[in-house]
This record gives structure tokens, C-alpha cells and sequence, in this order.
């Protein structure tokens, strides 16, 4: 019997596994997969690289080393609350309280140091920890008392406002001491050797990963991808990772005759903060159970339920995640901002990571992101804030700037949408 | 009868607010053997298997398994008795792979509790290929993608990766081709002759009669009769799925006729 | 029917029925503009109505001009006789005010003047003065002080809030005529710790040339700072401020901030407080100046304080006047060592 | 074998028509229903009426005409916002720039009347125009192009800000003359006899169309409610009516000597535009083949589509429908403040309206809602509000203003999800 | 054969990304005759009936309703063409109730634009009394708490509530019960004498045998043969669904053995 089925569930062996016929027929599958649908980064990708193109023609500098170590410090907080957010996304839940949790839990973190003498490691673990206690409390209203996430983190959205401005009291801002080490994360740069280690290690380690995989499927005599296309992704992230590296280890300084000679050289510590937390979130979301589960509940939650998934604890955490990623978000803008102020994490912030995780391709009903998502999205959030602060002078260039921004990324996003859309045809 | 019956069911109640869709329902099955599970369209035999599954909570009754009586309050209760259900309305996650979702809640973990891909892919194509799926391109096509027989043939592939005691099928045919349909009686019979229950619902007489050894039939929400294979015809079946009763058979005259439940 | 006070308060005067009604309503704006609306003001007003023995209700509205009528409406409701208004904008001001005389109230305009509104005072500190004096005392920063072409750029505050157009428009008129001095880039902070920071970040990159930051107050003024800093610039750079924050006396005793304005709330709160209780007594008291209302042209009568510059020279008054505690201004040790070279004395 | 199949689907006319046994059946019926599921607006209901009575103890004079009419000033732009967002809401789609839409088209109207010498009507209209072409805009952008209306809406969210912003100018507000008709709206009061000229035509048309729809049903055999019912409903209607208009009757002038004797007395006109506006839209809902349509495609889109129905114009006409009613709601915002602010409708403002949608029982998923979630839902959250302000006294009031709001918004909305899940059992 | 068909299909391919699901595909359908179409799982039927439905667009071929070729790029167009389909995967809106799942898109209205849910209520009833529906409890409930077969009972009514041209269903009988199948064959049998084109989807060899007067074989996205049923027997169909050829009859040997298309 087998002989007969087999020729109907192709066994993947029978193609060429390396060679040029490998390569063409792995092209072949990989283009006919995208006119399908499966898209992946690409509409991302692609809006990322159109708007950096027109800011580095609009705007002078745009892509000197100053600008784009400004252009990943003050992205790295949007891709984190992002991060966070993909995971309650993937369940079709909002939070919309992300922002002003970030903003407590750096308002804990910093008042606790500051005012009460705690420790920096003491006070940044309490920070984190109520950061994910909070996420327990909102994962257990949704999933046990059945309330709508929207209205609870509504909720504590106002609430949490409220806590935070509380905290802080009447001095609008409690500044963190310049020699603290929180404030190092985003002001602070990598040894430029240490960078290169880093690179180093980073590329090693992907391709281990991918090599490890395919020789996997290989000994379960399934079908692998040709070591051709493996070393291309290598090549290809090698050299992007070499250029990021190297273009970071151009001195920033910009005033030439300074006379405290400090250089700003090598790559914000927060760079590697965000790789070893992207890889950490993917390789959970790609590689494990919980990961799966999660993709299961969002796309059909009665089906996991019935395949004995327990939802409300996979609902529970999810919450958990996003309220700890929120709290680490808000500790490094207030690294950023070497400060904490009464109305951190207030205003758009959420609104602005939920639009990144939703530029990168994360669905709002369930079942469709991934943490590479948050940081594309987060980027091209990041890329239109910064390229449009600046360019217009002059009394209202507030209100100019505003309506230029929400254009670029009505752009951004139609781009995205056509991409995708293409497709079809 | 003296041996024990792997699952009985004795006086199960359900309603949805205002509906009684079961009243006091009766059903034993043995170990070893296929018990069909027949009635009209909307007597309630999808919801008497959501109850065993532990989707539907049950109003009043008893659920015994191997003799003692358990509360099954949610589906992992029911895996943990070894009850393994395959619904009508076929639970599949759109979102996922065929491997996936016949994995789902059980996947394999290497060692290090990542996810064994490989092992999973394996099985789920030798699993699939015991069903004479024909036409399925690859075991990492979403699900949504499928026809409505390959989506059947994978929640039925599901049911099976598993050594459970009981093996419930929710009109697992009724989407299948000539072929497909074959080889999951076959399927059928041959996890009975390992010695689990089986309970098949079915609206194929001909099918039933060929594979069943017991015939239970539901008849607006009440058990008309639970009968041995051999001891009744088809027309007799047909006749108690459609008034109630047929013969002696049955309900009396006033509960098959009586309004509504 | 309204409590009634004790006999012999100050404002009594001879002859006068004690005050029928002892009920002050006061609306604060927001907790973003400054943080003198979340503890400096509250505390001052409870303080001075204790001591005129008047029930004073106190309210922040958070940003929100709804919220502020629904608070005024609410206030009526409890039956106040004086309205002190801190508005958000004129035209939600002016309604609170209509509102206000509807149902009999007195409105004081406390700190911000509703243009075309009907109160009947106005106790403040001169937006545009304090604008004017930022400006000059940025000019005597001492690392522009002596340099005759100086380049700088703006960070104002929101330009949803009339004060940040009436500071502006008060340094504009400075450094305008500021011989030497040239305007690089002018945009708007929003008031907004984390946009200041953005944009002063593309600002320096643009033009690392920059001398001064014309930044309109201490919030805005850290962030200009943090990025000054990166760049090993902090200190060589003259950077205004404004609301004497805790932050702002830190970095002006550092050397990285030039400046920040200090406006007692006092100055506002015991004036406006005692003319509460004045009035609630049925007296008219006259006001030692009046302020045109540009749009109606009315002239408002008004009491009105002058904002103190401080710089390295007088930086402990804030602390010595109790503005801010010793304690939030010298968190660290480092910083106590800082303010007691500065004559701040910590506990 | 008609005869034999009408056993089956039971000719409800079997049931007696009239008389206590009808009665008794048509409630045993209803609670059924209620205990299956069908909760209807029972628990916005519950929830509305526990926190009223909450603040009535709490907060002396929270039940007089004044607060009462205060109450419903406050609450109409909140209403009027969450009808429209009703339509979106039941397609599964959201619109964050309701808000600034609302606060834009104020904007415009203000401008052009102030500046611009318009008449108020023609103002009006134009304002009211632009929000519906907002609306077309937007609508055709996410069923044409395909941008996810998250992304759409965060970006018109913030272009608005700006628009209004640069109309506004530095001002920070554009006054509305005192005897502008727009500021009667929320400020000036129906004549008493008119009042209860309106409540008579009010209960008379209710009591007429519940009539006709019964008599209609009789007239095809099938089963109708027992008249006994629909009196019961028209008396209970009529008595809160009553009610209502007579408190709204009692002069609200609170300063006994006031020297100008101006009366506050009636209720507010914009009560008049709420009931017309929730009767048309609720007619357009639940007794057009138009309403129909939006329930189908929120249910189940493909369904829908494979039904003949024209997917992208339905959903085109909710956005139209949506920003319309926030232009509206804008109006009548700018006529409680008798201006506009230049960041007129940004802030919470569309969340509120939102979560006003959602208590009221409005799924955020689609397919499920009614206009009067809106009404139910708007009503809680105005009396929140109401309730909140003034409430706590001192330093720092308002962080624990917002603290205290958040935690009476989940409160509510708990209610609101035990209630719900009740049912379950 | 001289008359013209109401509908023929010719040379349809049709593909998703790089699955090529249909491949030069014909077939005709006569006005007065049920032309059933029967094939493997995933052999492409659903598909086909899509296309002919403007869910899909074709990649290549013809559609051709009384001799003149149309485009049909949507839903509406084939409802203007007169064809009504009862899909496979039942689209019914899970919110609405059996009423207005019946009549959605096609609403009856009064003179004043209201709906005139009245006569719906009673048409609907009708049609499904026609149908032998004998546990729905009221027309007025939702369709999310129907049984399987009740949905499926929902959505055939549905289809023959309006003149159509063309009726098409989709394994309309999978999921009835024994008396409801009968009824759904003697519809088909009705429609057909009334001069319609009905084109069935089944994968129960007796019932196609019982009511087709045509039948078309799909295997593996090509039409292996369209023969009348009375020139052919059970087995021989059977043979050409499992092997796409039986004796002459049916692909070339190549063909049918040739990998996956
Ligand atoms: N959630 C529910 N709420 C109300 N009624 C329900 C619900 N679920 C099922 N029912 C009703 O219960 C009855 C039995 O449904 P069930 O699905 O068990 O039938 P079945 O025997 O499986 O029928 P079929 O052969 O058509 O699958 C039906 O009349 C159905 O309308
Ligand atoms: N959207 C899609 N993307 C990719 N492949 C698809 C898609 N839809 C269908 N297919 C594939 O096309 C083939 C034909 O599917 P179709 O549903 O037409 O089969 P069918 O003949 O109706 O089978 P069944 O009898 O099981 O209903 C299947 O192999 C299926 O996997
Ligand atoms: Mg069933
Ligand atoms: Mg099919």
C-alpha cells in the first residue's frame, strides 16, 4: 500500500537534494509559495526600504551613523512593546495598557532607586516583576471573568496613568543618576572587538541552526532545503550584520574640535538586547509547544480546546508576556530619556507599537504573527518618526509634521497592502 | 451481558437553555466491538458525543468508564480516560499544517523541549498514507487549503496516531470518496479487533450494518432501543431512526408520538 | 446652604455678615504642562484655604476640556460661590465661566487669562514677561554671553496650549533682536519629555554647530541635556528652562542647563486664595492693576507677580522657600555633595 | 406530509394568543431565552444601574435635575460617537480617528462660521460633509486597497490632530458666538409643553409600531406577543419617559438669589436629536435588508459575498456612517464647550467611545451589536465620569481620579462578564 | 446530441500558486437533466463548482451559459446567469437565524423598503417542511445551534426558494439522514423535470446511479470522462474515479499515471 499512496504524498527525496537543479527547483517552489500567498517580510521589507530611500533623499544625513544610531535607540522601545504585543495579537486580544504599564514599571523601577536607595538590579527586577504580575491580573480577567481585554486594559490603561503620575508626584520626573547602569543600555556603546565578536558569534550561530535542521530532515529522510540556499541566507545576513557593524563603529562625534575627546563608537548596548530577546521570543513562538499552541488558539480556539489545549492558561500568559515586554520597553525609554516622567508611556506609544506589529504583517483577528513583525514594523515606525522630526519648520510645523507623518505611514501600510494584494492575480 | 462495558452512559440529560436535546439516554459500549450510534438529523447524537467529549457539560445522568462513574468536565478529562473523538465539525485549526494540527496538544518534543519536527512529519505521513489519501500535495499544507475529504481524512489520521480505549467517530464517511470510505471502515474494524470500543455515528444503513455489532438509535433525544447487529434488519433500523419504533421495538407509542421533548 | 465659618476671619470687615458661603471651587488644568498642577499648587491652595478657613474643592482635569466643564458642573452642583479657573483654552474657559454666572459663581482667572471670558479677576504670572525674561537670561548664559554670532534653535511647549504661544512669543521678541544671534531650527517639544528628544536628536544632527537652546521648559531642557550629552557637548551649550523642577535646579547646579524660571505658586495661590474669602464676604475688592482682554477688549482686573530668574547664583531659593524639597533635588549622594556647595542643606 | 413535518416545526399560532396562559408562556419563553444566552441589553443594564445607584450614596446631589441634566449633556457626544462606531464595530473593524474626525469637522465648522463669515447651517453642513467624505475615504482605502482599518485610522488619527491643529492655530480654541443655534444644542431647553407634546408622540409611535407588528404577524398565522406584553412594555417605556421629562421639568437654577432670573428648565435640545438618531439608525439596522447585509458580512464575510452581496460597499458605508456620526458628535462636543479646542478630540475621546460600544454588548469580532450599546454603554460611561469628577479632593487628585476611573470601568464591565457568563451555568 | 447546453464548461484550468488544481477541464450541462459530476477526494469538483460560481476566476477556458461565453467575476454575476450553488462548505452566517440565512441578498421588502420578515418567515417554513425537516424547533433560531444535517437542510432550502437555471449541489446529501436524503433526490428529480440544469456532487455511487442521466468523472483535476448513465455501470465508474480510466473509457494510460499535474 505505501508503494501506491507514496506516489501521491510525494516523498520530497526524490528531487535532487543539492546541486543546480536542487537550487532552480527550490527557487521555483519558493516563488510559486509567494504568488500563493505566503508572503512573509517581504511587504515589510519592502515598505522599510522604500520610505528610508525617501528620507535619505529628503533629509540630509538621514543615513550619517549619528542618525542611524539615533534611528535604533529610539526604535528599540517600539520594537520591544511590539514584541509583546505580537503575542497578544496572536490570540486576537488588545492591550492597550502596554504603554502605561511600561511607564509604571519604569516609574517603580526608578522611584525605588532613586528615592529609596534600592539597588539598580533590585529595583529593575521589581520593575519587570510587577510588569508581568500585572499581566497575570489582566490575563485572569479575560480568561476567568470573561471580560473583553479592550475594556480591561481600557481600564488600566486610565489606571495606570493615575499610578504612575501618583509615583512620580510633584516633580513631573524623577531622573535616573548618569552613572546608573540602566541609563548605559541606550547610551552606552559595545567595544568595537566585542562587536565584532558579537557579529561573529551571531552569524555562527544561525548558520549552526540552519545547518543542524537540515541535516536533521535529512537523516528522517525528508526533503531539506540545498546548502546552496542555506549559505546564501548566511552570506546574505553576514554582510548586513558587517555593515550595521562596521557603520556603528564610525565615530559619532559630531562637533570636530570637542575637547573632552570621547568618542561614540561601537553599537548601543540595547542592540544586543534586542537580538538576544528577538531570538529568544522566535525560537519560543517557532520551536516549542507553547508556540505552537499559541497559533492554535488564535486560529481556532475551540479546535485547541478540543485537542486539550487549557486556552485560559494560554491566554494568561500571553498577557504576561506582553505586560513584561511592556515593562522592559519602559525601562529603556527610560534609558532613553534618563528619566522617568508622570506621563511615561501615555499617549500614543501603544497605538504606535500595535501599528508596528501590524505593518509587519501581524493580524489583529488571530492566528498571524511572528516577533520578526514587531521589529520591521517597529523600524518603519521608528524610520517615519525620525525622518519627520525636523523637516518642517516654523509655527505649526506640529501640526504640519503631524499630517505628514500620518500620510508617510498610510503610505507605508498602502504599500504593504498592495504588495500583498498582488498576489491575487 | 457480563463483561464490563468500556463507557455507559445511564440517564443523560442536556438541554441549551430553553431546548432538551437529551432526556435520560442509556448506552454501553464494549471493548472489541463497534457500536453505531444512528438517528435522525437533529436527534441529538453530536451532542450526546460532545457530552462523553467533555465539550458540553451534562445536566443530569452518569458517565461510567471501565465501571466507575467520572465527571468530565473538559476535554483533557475525557483524553486522560482515553477517549478519542473525532467531531462532526471537524476541529481543525486553519491557521496550522496538516502535521501540526494532527499533533496538536500532543506534539513531540526532542530532548530539549523543542518541538521534533521530523518525527512528527513521519508519522503523520505514514498515518495519512494508511488512509489512501491521494491527493494531498504535502503533509505541510495549511489546512485550509484542503478539500473537504482531505480535512476529514485528517481529523480522522488524527484520532489514530493515538492508543486510546474508546474511539469515537462523528460521521467520519460523509465527505469521503468510495475508496477513502473503505479503507476508514477497515480502520474500524480493525481497531476493534485491537480491543478498543469504538462508536460510530452514521447515517450510511449499508455501512453500519456491514461494520456495527450494536445499534443504539436516538430518537428525538430519548435511546428508542440499543439492539445487537444481528438481531435486527435494515428496515427495522430505518423504521425505529424514523417513528421511534418499530414492532416491539422501541419506544411505547405515546413517547414516540408525544410532542417535542 | 453653606457652612457657617468661624467669626473672626480676616476678611470679615466691620459691620459685615460673616460670609454666607465658604465654598471655593478650583479647577486645575493637567498634570503635562507642568508639574506645579500635580502638588506645588494643590498644596499651597489647601494650605492657604485652610488658613482663610475656607472649604476649597480641588480638581485636575487632566487635559481634557470636557472633563474640566463636567468638574465645573459638578462644583456648581456643590454649591460654591468662587470659581478659580485654570483653562485649558479660552474657548472652554469662556463656557465654564458663562456657566459659572448662570448659576451666580465668581470666576477668577487663576494664572492663565480666558480671552473673552466674564471673570471677574485675574491673579497671575505674565506669560509673555516670562517668555521676555527666558530669552534675556539665555543671552547671559555664560557660554554665549561674550560670543558675538551665536546659533541656536527653539523646542517649544505644546502648540495646543495658549502659555506656550505667549512664552514663545515673549523670547521670540528677545532673541529676535538679539544682535548676532541666528535661529537654526524652531519645532515644537509638545511638552513631551520622550519628543523633545527626538527632535533636538535630528536637530544636532543637522546642525552640531548649535551655541544655544532657547528649550521652553525643564522637561523639554533634560532631554536636550541627555543628548547634548552623548555628544560630550552637555555644559558647552547654553540651555534654558523654565518651572524650577527638582531636575531643572540639579542640572543648572551641573553647569548643563543655564537657567530655569522660578514662579513661586505662592505669588498666585495666597493672592488669589484671600481674594476667594474677600469676595465670598461680600466685599469688591480692588485689583492694583487690569489686563486688556485681546478679544473683547475688557479690561480685567488683575494682580499680577513677577517670575524669579534663578541660575547657579540663587539656586537654593526654591528649596529655601519649601517649592521643592531638599530631598527630590539631592536624591543621590553625589548630588548632596552638589547642593551643599550650593547651599542646599539636606536633612 | 405537510400535516405530518408541521408537527415538527411547530405552527407557533398552536400556542393560545391571549390571556394570562399566553402570558405566562411568552415569559417562560423569554427566560429561557435569557438563560441560553440571549441576554439582550440586560447586563449594560444592570451594570448602568448599580453604579448610579453607587454614586447616588457616594456623591450628595448625584440624582438632582441639575447633575441629571449635566449628565446628559456630558454623556450625548460619547453616544453619538459610539452609534457610529456600532456599524464598524459590526464588521469587525475598528476607527481609531472617530475622535479626531469628530474633533475635526467641529474645527472646520467653527472656522469657517468665525473666520469666515459663514451662516451656521452652512457650517454646518460642511462639516458634517467632510466627516462622511472622511468616512468614503477611509472605507475605500480598506475595502479597496486592503490596508488593515488599524492602520488607516492610526494614521488619520494623527493627520487630524494635525489638520485641526494648523486650523485651530496657536490660540489653542476658536470660541463659538453665545447665540449661536449650535450652542443651544446642549445649552438651551425644550419648552415644558413641547416636552410632553414629544414624550406623547414618543410613546404613541412605540406603541404603534409594536401594535402593527403584531397585528402584522397575526394576519400571516404566525405566533405574536400577547398584547398583555406590549402594553406592559409601552407603560414601562411611558413611566420612564414620564419620569424623565418631569425631572427635567424642575428648575435647575441652584443659587436662589440669582440676580439675572434666568430659569434652567426642560430638557436640552440634543435629548430630541439622541432619540431621532437612535430611531433611525435602529430602523436602518434591524428593518432594513441594508442592516441585514452589515450583520451577514460581520458574521460570516464569504458567506455573505457568496449571497450577492456587494462586500466593499457595505463596508465603505460603515466607515461613511461612522466618521458621519463623529462629525456629529463633534458638533455637539464643540456646543457643550461652546468652542474647539485645537486638539479637539484626541485623548481618550475614541476610546471611551469604543469601550462605550463594548460594555453596551458590542463584539469588537463582528456580527454582534445594537444601537442601543451604544445609548446603554455611553450612559455608563458618562456617569463614570460624572461620577469621578470632584470626587477625590486634594494633591495628586488626579492621579487617583484616574486610578478610581479605571478601577469603576472594570468594575462595570465585570459585571458585565458575570452576568454574561451566568448564563453559562 | 443537438440541443444546446445551458451550460458547458471548456478548457478550464484553474491553479493556486503553484498548484495546479484543475487542468483543461469540459463538461456540459443540459437544461431537464441531472448531470452528475463524481470524482476522488481532492480530485478538483468543489473547485470546478467555485469557478463555475465566481469565487474563483479561471486561469484558462471557456464558460459558456446557452451558448454564449460569460466572465463571471463574482457571485452576482452567476446569480444573474441564473445559477444558484449550495456550496460544500455551507456558507450560512452563524449570527443570523434560518430565516435570514434563507433569504440573505435576496431579501423581501414592503413598498416602504422594510423587510417583510412575515412572508419570509412563512416561505421559508414551506420550503423547509418540503424538505422533511422534522426537528428544527423554529425558523427564528440561530444556525450556530443547528445540527450538521439541519444546516445542511438550511442551505438547500435555500437554493430552491428562486427560479433558477442552474442549480448546482455540492455533496448536498453527506450529512442527511436517511429519510432527508430521499427527500433531497426527489428535489433533484423534481428540479430536473422542471427543466432545470442540475449539476450534483456525490460521492454515493447508488444515489448518483439512481437519479443522474449524465455523469462526469473528475481525477486529478482532469475530466477523465462524461458519459451517460446509461451507457455505463457502477463498477465502471467506480473505476474510472479510483484510476481514471476503465477499459476505453476515460485518460489515456499516460495520463492517468503521470505524476501529479
Ligand atoms: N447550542 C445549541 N443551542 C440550542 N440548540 C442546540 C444547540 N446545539 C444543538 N442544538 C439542537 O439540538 C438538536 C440536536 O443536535 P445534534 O447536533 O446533536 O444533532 P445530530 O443528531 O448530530 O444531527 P445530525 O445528524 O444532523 O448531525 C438539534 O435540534 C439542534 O438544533
Ligand atoms: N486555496 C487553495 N490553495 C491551495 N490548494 C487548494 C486550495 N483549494 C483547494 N486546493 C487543493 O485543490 C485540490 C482540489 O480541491 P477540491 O476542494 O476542489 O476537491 P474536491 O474534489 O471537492 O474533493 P472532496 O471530495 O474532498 O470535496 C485539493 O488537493 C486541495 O488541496
Ligand atoms: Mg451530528
Ligand atoms: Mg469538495
Amino acid at each position: 500500500m505505501s508503494a501506491q499512496t507514496d506516489h501521491f504524498i510525494k516523498p520530497d527525496s526524490a528531487e535532487p537534494v543539492e546541486g543546480l537543479g536542487a537550487l532552480s527547483a527550490y527557487i521555483r517552489d519558493y516563488l510559486g509559495r509567494v504568488r500563493g500567498g505566503e508572503l512573509g517580510s517581504i511587504p515589510a521589507m519592502v515598505g522599510l526600504i522604500v520610505i528610508t530611500v525617501v528620507f535619505a533623499v529628503v533629509h540630509q544625513g538621514f543615513l550619517s551613523a549619528y542618525n542611524i544610531e539615533a534611528l535604533v535607540i529610539q526604535a528599540a522601545p517600539i520594537i520591544l512593546m511590539a514584541m509583546g504585543l505580537v503575542f497578544v495579537l496572536l490570540l486576537g486580544e488588545i492591550d492597550l495598557s502596554a504603554g502605561t504599564t511600561g511607564g509604571l514599571c519604569s516609574a517603580i523601577m526608578a522611584v525605588l532607586m532613586i528615592r529609596h536607595g534600592f539597588p539598580w538590579w533590585l529595583g529593575l527586577l521589581i520593575g519587570l516583576g510587577v510588569g508581568v504580575l500585572i499581566g497575570l491580573g489582566i490575563g485572569w480577567l479575560r480568561a476567568r471573568v470573561g471580560v473583553p481585554s479592550f475594556v480591561i486594559t481600557l481600564a488600566t490603561f486610565l489606571a495606570f496613568q493615575g499610578v504612575t503620575l501618583i509615583l512620580i508626584g510633584g516633580q513631573g520626573a524623577v531622573t535616573l543618576p548618569a552613572d546608573s547602569p540602566i541609563i548605559k543600555l541606550e547610551n552606552s556603546f559595545v567595544p568595537l572587538w566585542l562587536g565584532w565578536v558579537l557579529w561573529a558569534l551571531f552569524v555562527i550561530g544561525y548558520a549552526a541552526v540552519k545547518v543542524n535542521d537540515a541535516l536533521g530532515r535529512e537523516r528522517s529522510g525528508l526533503s531539506r532545503p540545498p546548502f546552496t540556499v542555506i549559505a546564501a541566507k548566511v552570506v546574505v545576513l553576514a554582510a548586513l550584520g558587517a555593515a550595521f557593524t562596521y557603520e556603528m563603529g564610525i565615530n559619532r562625534n559630531l562637533s570636530a574640535n570637542a575637547f573632552f575627546n570621547n568618542k561614540a563608537e561601537g553599537m548601543p548596548w540595547v542592540v544586543v538586547l534586542l537580538v538576544i530577546l528577538f531570538a529568544g521570543w522566535h525560537f519560543i513562538l517557532s520551536r516549542t509547544s507553547y508556540g505552537r499552541h499559541l497559533y492554535a488558539v488564535g486560529g481556532n480556539e475551540e479546535a485547541s480546546r478540543r485537542a486539550g489545549i487549557v486556552v485560559s492558561r494560554i491566554r494568561i500568559s500571553v498577557f504576561a508576556i506582553c505586560s513584561g515586554m511592556a515593562a522592559v520597553s519602559g525601562v529603556v525609554a527610560a534609558s532613553l530619556l534618563q528619566s522617568v516622567q508622570s506621563n511615561a508611556g501615555a499617549g500614543n506609544t501603544l497605538l504606535l507599537a500595535v501599528g508596528a506589529a501590524v505593518i509587519g504583517g501581524t493580524s489583529l483577528f488571530g492566528g498571524h504573527g511572528r516577533v520578526i513583525d514587531a521589529v520591521l514594523g517597529g523600524l518603519v515606525v521608528a524610520v517615519i518618526i525620525n525622518g519627520m522630526s525636523d523637516l518642517i519648520q516654523g509655527a505649526n510645523s506640529a501640526g504640519y509634521e503631524w499630517v505628514v507623518t500620518g500620510a508617510v505611514l498610510l503610505l507605508a501600510a498602502g504599500f504593504d497592502a498592495v504588495v500583498r494584494r498582488a498576489r491575487a492575480s | 451481558m457480563t463483561t464490563q462495558p468500556t463507557l455507559e452512559l445511564r440517564g443523560v440529560d442536556k438541554s441549551f437553555g430553553p431546548v432538551h436535546v437529551l432526556s435520560s439516554v442509556n448506552l454501553t459500549a464494549l471493548s472489541g466491538e463497534v457500536t453505531a450510534l444512528v438517528g435522525d438529523n437533529g436527534a441529538g447524537k453530536s451532542t450526546l458525543i460532545k457530552c462523553i467529549g467533555g465539550i458540553h457539560r451534562i445536566d443530569a445522568g452518569e458517565l461510567v468508564f471501565d465501571g466507575t462513574p467520572h465527571v468530565v468536565t473538559g476535554p483533557r478529562d475525557a483524553a486522560q480516560l482515553g477517549v478519542e473523538i473525532v467531531y462532526q465539525d471537524l476541529a481543525l485549526a486553519d491557521n496550522l499544517d496538516i502535521v501540526q494540527n494532527m499533533f496538536l496538544g500532543r506534539e513531540k518534543v526532542t530532548g530539549l523541549h523543542t518541538l521534533d519536527e521530523n518525527s512528527m512529519e513521519k508519522l503523520a505521513r505514514q498515518a495519512l498514507t494508511t488512509l489512501s489519501v491521494r491527493t494531498v500535495r504535502s503533509v505541510r499544507q495549511q489546512v485550509a487549503s484542503l478539500s473537504g475529504g482531505q480535512r476529514q481524512t485528517v481529523a480522522i489520521a488524527k484520532s489514530v496516531l493515538w492508543q486510546s480505549k474508546i474511539v469515537i467517530l462523528d460521521e467520519p464517511t460523509a465527505a469521503l470518496g468510495v475508496a477513502q470510505t473503505e479503507q476508514v471502515l477497515d480502520l474500524v474494524r480493525r481497531l476493534a479487533e485491537h480491543g478498543v470500543a469504538v462508536i460510530l455515528v452514521s447515517h450510511n444503513m449499508n455501512d453500519v450494518m456491514k461494520v456495527a455489532d450494536s445499534i443504539g438509535v436516538l430518537f428525538l433525544g430519548r435511546m428508542a432501543a440499543q439492539v445487537r447487529r444481528e438481531d435486527v434488519t435494515q428496515t427495522q433500523v430505518v423504521e425505529l431512526i424514523t417513528a421511534g419504533r418499530s414492532g416491539d421495538l422501541g419506544l411505547s407509542r405515546e413517547e414516540s408520538t408525544g410532542a417535542a421533548i | 446652604a453653606g457652612l457657617v465659618a468661624c467669626g473672626n476671619t480676616k476678611t470679615s470687615s466691620a459691620g459685615g455678615a460673616p460670609p454666607a458661603n465658604t465654598k471655593v471651587g478650583i479647577l486645575l488644568p493637567d498634570t503635562a504642562s507642568s508639574p506645579r498642577w500635580v502638588a506645588a499648587d494643590p498644596n499651597e491652595l489647601k494650605a492657604q484655604c485652610a488658613d482663610n478657613k475656607l472649604t476649597c474643592f480641588i480638581d485636575n482635569a487632566n487635559g481634557s476640556a470636557t472633563t474640566q466643564q463636567s468638574q465645573a458642573q459638578a462644583l456648581i452642583n456643590a454649591g460654591i460661590g468662587v470659581l478659580l479657573v485654570v483653562n485649558l483654552d479660552s474657548g472652554s474657559g469662556k463656557a465654564i465661566e458663562a456657566l459659572a454666572q448662570q448659576h451666580n459663581v465668581v470666576t477668577i482667572d487663576y494664572d492663565r487669562l480666558t480671552s473673552g471670558g466674564t471673570a471677574s479677576y485675574y491673579v497671575s504670572y505674565d506669560n509673555v514677561k516670562v517668555g521676555e525674561d527666558q530669552g534675556t537670561a539665555l543671552t547671559q548664559a555664560p557660554q554665549v554671553k561674550d560670543k558675538s554670532a551665536v546659533n541656536y534653535v527653539e523646542i517649544d511647549g505644546a502648540p495646543t496650549d495658549n502659555n506656550a504661544t505667549q512664552f514663545a512669543q515673549g523670547y521670540n521678541s528677545v532673541l529676535s533682536k538679539q544682535p548676532g544671534w541666528k535661529k537654526l531650527a524652531d519645532q515644537t517639544g509638545n511638552w513631551d519629555a520622550a519628543t523633545a528628544q527626538t527632535v533636538f536628536t535630528t536637530m544636532l544632527g543637522q546642525h552640531p554647530d548649535i551655541n544655544a537652546v532657547m528649550v521652553a521648559n525643564d522637561t523639554m531642557a533634560q532631554s536636550v541635556i541627555n543628548v547634548l550629552k552623548s555628544q560630550g557637548l552637555a555644559g558647552k551649550v547654553a540651555v534654558s528652562g523654565q518651572d524650577s523642577t527638582a531636575g531643572g535646579l540639579d542640572n543648572v547646579m551641573v553647569g548643563t542647563q543655564a537657567f530655569t524660571i522660578y514662579k513661586p505658586v505662592a505669588g498666585e495661590a495666597d493672592v488669589a486664595i484671600k481674594l476667594a474669602g474677600q469676595i465670598l464676604a461680600g466685599q469688591k475688592p480692588t485689583a492694583p492693576t487690569t489686563v486688556k482682554d485681546p478679544t473683547t477688549g475688557r479690561e480685567v482686573p488683575a494682580y499680577l507677580a513677577d517670575p524669579t530668574v534663578i541660575t547657579k547664583a540663587n539656586v537654593a531659593k526654591p528649596v529655601t522657600d519649601g517649592y521643592v524639597t531638599a530631598a527630590a533635588v539631592c536624591p543621590t549622594p553625589a548630588l548632596v555633595q552638589l547642593c551643599a556647595a550650593n547651599g542646599i542643606k539636606t536633612p
